[in-house]
């Protein structure tokens, strides 16, 4: 699979995921492709943290808002029925549980749930932004990430070695070859991509996986 | 007691070594001719209070590009390489603080509180050198206020007493740091008379705002 | 997700024994027609947050006339004397806090914050139970949050989604409220489409609001 | 002096005390007077804690706004410039140290500044409302009262016996007897009405009054 299917495949299913009403905060990146894919029937808002809900798609070329961007500095639109506010109120939001689902992008997440993405000590240090309020208030943390780094690494461990972004936060890891849940158990592989084996998945993971009885084909339209 | 003032005489009150809150987020609601007018001034060893450090070429971007910055205090320098370059090469101190905890420390700076309690940084190097304070059964971090010397605001309209109105997302950090500093000059992109803004719709008090200086449209 | 719904509907999720927060103060900016409701439909024991409990025949005051309240969390009952009647009587338990406090506490509550620190009550009975703690030299009270099962928030203005704008000093205790409840029922006097309140103008965003009930003009 | 002429000098005395540009804050009762007395060419911003800040005069007859009273709830106006917000805010203000002057009524005050004003055990438990945090807050606390109570015994004290409010909190003790100010050194009698003699001052004064070589004349308009 190339990086954009595998990309596409991973914020398909996060989309899915999704239920009619929730407000969602994706993150930057490969997260913000999710509010591409939500199905029609669905109304879900949209929170930004830099001061808003009802994020809308990008506007078209030319009719862009210098005062109108979301948390990654994009151009964007808002729909009929959002409203603005101030990054105080913005945060009241995220860390007072009003969030039902963030998606973040991960360096590293472990069986426990714990995530690390906001930096590589004396390499990248980007600055947490929002990351460690949206993963600590967010009623449900899902992580939208390739399955392995670009060496081809694990990516899910046992125990996160870099810096970590919250404890014990995660609920849901999705990438290209399956969909796992974060328990009191340790991770349970939900779904996995039929373009894989079990086998195939746990080489890549380097936590131990708890396969079901009742594994699913990840299935996304 | 008019606020209006020449850009020149807002600057004046800006000097070496001052902490200074700047409203915007990646450059959004950023004053940037205020900006433009300390870089061409030329203090230093300033201690800045804001979001991120934006672009290279945008808000305070240009402050930490020109050397002006001693100390920052941000949630994110990812989009402005030359942060990063100066705290690694040890020429800037940057602390960088979760996005919420910062809002709140600048909310919490200016309604008099001591601090707050947050779950946000727990079993994270956040931590460190924190109190942590356990409520029933759950621990959170004990966040101090932050203050500071000038607030540099960005506003849609103004009115001549100081009564703000922001626009969209350009809002964000402006309206909290308005109430967190000793002084505070607004940029206005449009300046009209008292009685002009509805009082239910004002978004920052004229009370907090001392100067008010021209921005452009 | 029409949220607009009949009184009968709201009131069917007031129940006894619940903790309710009430927006107003003394009765202006509080959901009449919710409280009357309540009145008639007969719930008990209920703890109500509210600034204060208004007048006899006034707002959060009715509830009290009526033995509906065994518990008030408030700043102020010196405008209703059946409050203290029932107080002195041991009829009802009431519990003073100064009115920052209270409001803060409730902000507190819908921010996922676990507390905060303020100056206000150092020194005096309001310190008693509470933790005090020092930072540079400073004493403060530790006060905790508060939540509430249903707010009930009176606006001037809402649109389908729950978008609310509130009007003069009827906002008051409203918008932080409606942040700390599990469940929030808006009374409007005034119901719009979807996109008629400007997001820039809405003061509560509709995320927060459950149930919308016409309220009278 | 009968008990309005006595309220007038004080209200109007501690109206020469605020200055051009204060923003104060007037208690329920006599305090709001203030307001009346304020200098034509002074601009003084009254702020209301039930949620503004321009808190203008009474409303003629048949004008008032149901939705627009001061903290004492009666029907009041705002003035051009004036703005509204929710009771967070309001209370930030104050406790932040955004009111320059806040004038409150007493039951008691006492030489270090300690106030009690809001309750008497078994008798009277109104509540604080807003007065804890406007003492601690205002950058300037000012007593309007009557020198003794209603049984002529004194209300300025060694200590307060009832209840506090604030622990040493009072700047100003305006009474129509004097001008008192809390001091390190204790209370100082700034000023005393003419129509009384330094003597009978202290004699309505439990706590110890330091009459200062150059004690001046309590003058109003």
């Amino acid at each position: 699979m190339d990086k954009n299917k595998k990309r596409e495949l991973i914020v398909k299913r996060i989309a899915k995921e999704l239920k009619d009403g929730d407000i969602v905060n994706l993150g930057i990146g490969m997260p913000t492709m999710v509010a591409n894919y939500v199905n029609e029937g669905k109304e879900i808002i949209f929170q930004s943290e830099n001061g808003f809900v009802g994020l809308g798609p990008r506007p078209e070329k030319g009719q862009e808002d210098s005062d109108l961007t979301n948390a990654g500095g994009q151009p964007v639109t808002i729909i009929p029925g959002g409203a603005f506010f101030d990054s105080a109120t913005s945060f009241a939001i995220i860390r007072g549980g009003h969030v039902d689902v963030t998606v973040l992008g991960a360096l590293q997440v472990d069986e426990k749930g714990n995530l690390a993405n906001w930096m590589i000590p004396g390499k990248l240090v980007p600055g947490m932004g929002g990351a460690m309020d949206l993963t600590v208030g967010a009623k449900k943390v899902i992580i939208a990430m390739e399955h392995t780094s670009k060496k081809g690494d694990p990516k899910i461990l046992k125990k996160c070695t870099l810096p970590l972004t919250a404890k014990e936060e995660v609920d849901l890891i999705v990438t290209e070859m399956g969909v796992i849940e974060v328990t009191d158990k340790g991770l349970v592989l939900k779904e996995i991509n039929p373009a894989f084996t079990v086998e195939e998945v746990q080489k890549k993971t380097e936590a131990e996986l708890i396969i079901p009885d009742d594994l699913k084909e990840m299935v996304v339209d | 007691m008019d606020k209006i003032v020449s850009l020149e005489k807002a600057l004046e009150k800006i000097k070496d070594g001052m902490t200074i809150m700047i409203g915007g987020f990646l450059g959004v609601g950023t004053p940037e001719k205020l900006i433009d007018g300390m870089i061409e001034k030329g203090v230093k060893d300033l201690t800045i209070i804001a979001n991120d450090t934006a672009f290279p070429e945008v808000g305070v971007g240009k402050l930490v590009v020109n050397k002006m910055v001693k100390h920052v205090q941000t949630s994110h320098i990812g989009t402005n390489p030359e942060t990063g370059r100066q705290m690694n090469a040890g020429e800037t101190e940057v602390e960088l603080i979760p996005q919420g905890t910062l809002a709140e420390r600048i909310r919490c700076g200016g309604a008099g509180l001591g601090g707050f309690l947050t779950p946000t940084g727990i079993g994270t190097i956040v931590e460190e050198g924190k109190r942590k304070i356990k409520i029933r059964d759950k621990e959170y971090l004990l966040e101090l206020p932050l203050k500071a010397d000038v607030a540099l605001i960005k506003a849609h309209k103004a009115d001549k007493k100081g009564n703000l109105v922001y626009r969209k997302s350009a809002r964000n950090f402006n309206p909290i740091m308005a109430m967190a500093a000793d002084l505070v000059i607004a940029e206005a992109q449009e300046i009209v008379e008292v009685g002009e803004i509805d009082p239910d719709e004002v978004m920052t008090p004229g009370i907090f705002v001392d100067m008010i200086v021209r921005g452009d449209k």
